[in-house]
């Protein structure tokens, strides 16, 4: 097993270094590069660490549409307006201290107990109850069913955080500044062409889930990514923030998992249980309007707020 | 040393680096980026102490899992506040710091 | 077969490494993209390999995903830029908005 | 090893309330999003009555049977699932969560309408959603059991919070906005950080479970030990203590009044809530008298440092605002008060109950005081066009009852009788005494004099009878000064009510599960 030591030593390093240059970079343009490529990189280690679900949400939100928001943001700063770096004494003290932070926690990571504590048996033990193959879905969407449902709302929380960072003037319209000043031939075929496939892919990753890799959060992002490309095509345009269809939308998942979750009291025995006959249509069903509000969360969420383009 | 341990070596490199950052960046974007190496960091050794807890034939504890897959949709929520606030002050001041004065 | 496939996954990694060096050494933006797309497609190559070589599930799903989302991020690249980091290295005097 | 912990019975009733008090405000979040436009604001004013009659059921449900209440979600146990919990401390802050925001509700009213014509505005929508959020993010911080759902009820209030500073829109509070939003993003990540190494050492994240596993004898865990540091670091830098305090005063003075009640009477309080139940909950007791001191001596310095820079300060709310820094110090100095060796060697936590009720006091009634405060300083502001404390003279003759509402909230902060301040500043101070700590008793005494100075050079001039009276920009809602009143009488009251009441505040603490008194 010493060549996979070496791959994943490679690995490492790899990242260890693209994350020194994204510290250190000169321009934040270079250092949102090298960003991304780390991303890219991490979602290799995820497949390492044996956590395939992880790498692709790791894959689709990490590097893919955190990338696409920092260049965004990247293209827009001032150029001038370097600011003044932190003293000496400051950097010194900062690097001191973190350098003490990482070397506890390396050692603590070498202290860390044989063999490690797990919850995988208990996990996958009740998994067949619910018509579930993967774990991890089974604890995103049953064991640790609130979580989930309070990260939803916070999805929906986030956006309207954006939202209300429009100008008062501004409210009702729509959220333009993803769309590209001149979207070429090239742009426009391949906003036509690529989002037919990822819509199959975001749907099989949604769909998957319930037995394999994958699940709400990773179809939802790629399906949000197709129709952002669709919108900087200029293909199609985002709605209104105003408009009541889309609200719903947003919160159609949460809704759906919350009312099931309250039905759950009667057919469960408790809040957020399911019946043990109808777990896996309910489970599906929940998955499915969660994958949706996702998609059109992070989709706005990179639309940014409503109003005129900078 | 197994591959297990020097990825948990690897997020604490990171995490120590993201701390780095964080303070000394001036500029906010910077500050940001800083902030999701932090992020990425502790998520890597969570997804660490998830492989160190393979059992039942999973190659990794499916809890753990499940919590990064949480912790990276809000960490990019996180992301998208934060970036958004920076285009608002970098519209009205011209600036992307937070200066005494910011 | 695995040793080989694990041998050729380091030898991807290789190149994704000498991408590294021209991300570092720029020197235009365009430059670093480029270098960072290649470092993708090596990625990718090298995901596959090693998830063949260790028989992981939903592998090929990953692979999947991180090429739709690499071509997602060229063309975020290409509308989200502003000009002048194009040609030059962005120290140059500050140019016109692409608005 | 685990039957300690689950002797509540399971038929124990009200129980399901605590699953009504963390959904309802995210239904009516949900509903009031969708709904949008003057539907908003009716939404909220319906849902915060129900919320606070909720709120009192629990604390009912909990006094009544003298123990807590758990709710396993979706049936699962801990481990795996994820339970609510709910002892005298949450349900009194739900309680008192509840109270603050339905006057804030009300006291809102007037600065967040629809303007006529318009179907909808933004600062509206985005402040009657937000104030759900950060209600459902309060009681999930409350109720919560599980370190990594309070990771997610952190972040919901985070998500809450930071839009509320800057709903104006200036570049002031933008920035505000930006630096409070970083360092809570710090502190969470930490917070984060310490649940991983936290389930890494022992496999749960139970806080039950992890404290017997943490309490059963062997050596705690290196990883644990990193995991309640990294912790209590994110949760300072949430809680705005010394020395992590700098995003703070202008956040929460550049809110509009309305949010700077929220944020300064609860949001900060949520996270010193975790240290609380971090500290006294999880670790175990000589980790606990450790940390006490230092805790504590950041404390200390938070009320002489707070007291001083609010001394400075022109505006009357970066005034209000270095005084919850200072008054943020004070809950800091229960844990060696409680958590004291001298007066209990070798026994349990709850040597001090007298300490812990004064914390909690302190906890309430700065919370009542400091959002009557703000928003008496939002009516000020709003009647005057500015709200520079050298513009205050006269104040007192045409604007008396927001005044005097003023005054008595300040009263309370100061630790005058006869206010909840009184009460808890006592309490605590006695406990000091009596557990041979007498330097903290010189810290509460300093800094009730800082307080009392920075408050007389607001009241001064505004109750002098001297000078040109004051004209008014814009008239006062007779309304809104009574909603004021209400919430600074409620926090004179609680020092009114024989201490033997507050026996609520004890039920749940280990090794106090009966209804004891000092």
């Amino acid at each position: 097993m010493s060549l996979a030591l070496a791959a994943d030593a490679g690995l490492a390093l790899l990242i260890l270094g693209l994350a020194v240059w994204t510290t250190i970079a000169r321009t934040a343009f270079g250092a949102v590069i090298g960003f991304m490529a780390y991303g890219f990189l991490v979602a290799l280690v995820w497949v390492r660490l044996a956590a395939v679900d992880v790498a692709l949400t790791e894959a689709a939100l990490g590097s893919g549409l955190t990338g696409v928001l920092l260049l965004g943001a990247a293209a827009r700063l001032p150029r001038d307006a370097a600011a003044a770096r932190p003293g000496w004494g400051l950097r010194l003290a900062a690097g001191v201290v973190s350098a003490a932070v990482a070397a506890g926690l390396a050692a603590v990571v070498l202290l860390l107990p044989v063999p490690g504590p797990t919850l995988a048996p208990v996990a996958t033990a009740t998994l067949p109850t619910l018509g579930l193959g993967n774990p991890v879905t089974g604890v995103l969407i049953a064991y640790r069913a609130i979580d989930t449902l309070l990260e939803s709302v916070v999805l929906v929380l986030a956006l309207i955080g954006l939202w209300s960072l429009a100008r008062d003037e501004d409210w009702g319209g729509r959220p333009d500044a993803l769309r590209a000043a001149n979207p070429g031939a090239a742009l426009v075929l391949l906003a036509q062409v690529l989002p037919p496939l990822g819509l199959l892919v975001g749907v099989h990753l949604f769909w998957t889930g319930a037995i394999a890799p994958g699940g709400a959060f990773q179809g939802g992002t790629v399906l949000a990514a197709m129709w952002v490309l669709t919108l900087v095509a200029g293909l199609t345009r985002p709605p209104r923030v105003g408009g009541r269809g889309v609200r719903l939308l947003l919160v159609a998942g949460p809704a759906l998992f919350l009312a099931i979750g309250v039905a759950g009291f009667w057919l469960g025995g408790a809040f957020l249980a399911y019946p043990a006959a109808d777990a896996k249509p309910l489970i599906l069903a929940i998955e499915a309007a969660l994958t949706l509000s996702i998609a059109v969360a992070l989709g706005l969420l990179l639309a940014g707020p409503p109003g005129a383009r900078e | 040393m197994s591959s297990v341990t020097l990825f948990g070596l690897c997020g604490a490199a990171l995490v120590g680096l993201g701390l780095f950052g964080l303070i000394v960046q001036p500029g906010v974007l910077r500050k940001i980026l800083a902030f999701n190496l932090l992020g990425s960091g502790v998520l890597l050794l969570f997804g660490v102490i998830a492989r160190r807890g393979a059992a039942a034939g999973i190659g990794s504890d499916p809890v753990p899992q499940a919590l990064i897959i949480t912790a990276l949709v809000v960490a990019f929520a996180a992301t998208v506040l934060a970036v958004a606030l920076l285009r608002r002050l970098v519209q009205e001041t011209g600036r992307d710091s937070l200066d005494t004065d910011g | 077969m695995s040793e080989f496939l694990l041998v050729a996954a380091l030898c991807v990694l290789g190149t994704v490494a000498l991408g590294l060096v021209a991300i570092l050494r720029g020197p235009t933006p365009a430059d670093r993209l480029s270098a960072a797309q290649l470092l993708g497609t090596g990625g990718v190559a090298a995901l596959l390999l090693l998830g063949v070589a260790t028989d992981t599930a939903g592998v090929t799903d990953l692979a999947l995903v991180l090429a739709l989302l690499a071509a997602f991020a060229a063309v975020a690249f290409v509308t989200q830029r502003t000009p002048a980091d194009v040609v030059a290295e962005p120290a140059s005097p500050p140019a016109q908005e692409p608005e | 090893m685990d039957s300690l912990f689950t002797l509540t019975p399971p038929a124990a009733w009200g129980a399901p309330l605590l699953v009504t008090a963390l959904m309802l405000p995210v239904a009516a979040l949900m509903l009031a999003f969708v709904l949008g436009g003057r539907h908003a604001e009716r939404v909220v004013l319906a849902t915060l009555p129900i919320g606070l009659g909720v709120a009192v059921a629990i604390a009912a449900a909990v006094l009544h049977q003298g123990a807590t209440l758990h709710y396993d979600l979706g049936g699962w146990a801990p481990p795996l699932g994820v339970s609510l919990h709910a002892d005298g401390l949450s349900a009194t802050l739900l309680l008192t969560t509840a109270v603050v925001l339905c006057a804030v509700g009300l006291y809102a009213r007037a600065d967040f309408r629809v303007p006529s014509g318009a179907r909808e505005a933004r600062a509206p929508l985005a402040f009657w959603t937000l104030l759900l959020a950060v209600w459902a993010g309060l009681n999930a911080v409350f109720l919560g059991q599980d370190l990594f759902n309070l990771y997610v009820a952190l972040e919901l209030l985070t998500f809450a919070a930071v839009p509320l500073v800057c709903l104006r829109g200036s570049p002031q509070t933008i920035a505000a906005a930006l630096r409070y939003l970083l360092f809570a993003l710090l502190g969470s990540v930490l917070y984060l950080l310490g649940g991983a190494l936290f389930y890494g050492a022992y496999g749960t994240l139970d806080i039950a479970l992890l404290s017997a596993r943490l309490a059963s004898g062997d050596p705690i865990a290196p990883a644990a030990l990193a995991a309640a540091a990294l912790m209590t670091a994110g949760l300072l830098a949430k809680t705005a203590l010394f020395p992590l305090h700098l995003w703070l005063p202008p956040a929460h003075a550049g809110a509009p009044a309305a949010g700077s009640a929220v944020l300064s009477a609860l949001v900060v309080k949520a996270s010193f809530f975790l240290i609380l139940r971090l500290w006294f909950d999880v670790m175990p007791d000589p980790l606990t008298h450790l940390a006490a001191q230092v805790l504590a001596t950041l404390g200390a310095a938070a009320i002489l440092f707070g007291g001083i820079l609010a001394l400075r300060q022109a505006r009357l709310k970066m005034l209000i605002a270095y005084s919850t820094l200072a008054q943020i110090g004070y809950l800091f100095l229960v844990f060696p008060l409680v958590a004291s060796p001298a007066a209990a060697p070798a026994l349990d936590l709850v040597q001090a109950p007298g300490a812990w009720t004064g914390g909690v006091l302190q906890l309430v009634s700065h919370a009542f005081a400091k959002a009557a405060m703000f928003m008496a300083a939002g009516l000020i502001a709003g009647a005057l066009g500015h709200d520079q404390v050298r513009g205050l003279g006269g104040l007192g003759r045409v604007l008396p009852m927001t005044v005097f509402a003023f005054a008595l909230a300040g009263l309370s902060l100061m630790g005058l009788p006869p206010s909840g301040g009184f009460a808890a500043k006592w309490l605590l101070l006695s406990a000091a005494i009596e557990t041979g700590q007498w330097w903290w008793t010189l810290v509460m005494l300093a800094g009730g004099l800082l307080t009392g100075g920075y408050l007389f050079r607001v009241l001064a001039p505004a109750l002098s009878t001297r000078g040109p009276p004051l004209t008014l920009v814009k008239p006062v809602e007779r309304s809104r000064e009574l909603v004021v009143l209400g919430l600074a009488l409620c926090s004179v009251v609680l020092g009114l009510v024989p201490l033997s009441s507050f026996g609520l505040v004890q039920i749940g603490r280990l090794g106090a599960t009966g209804i004891g008194l000092p």
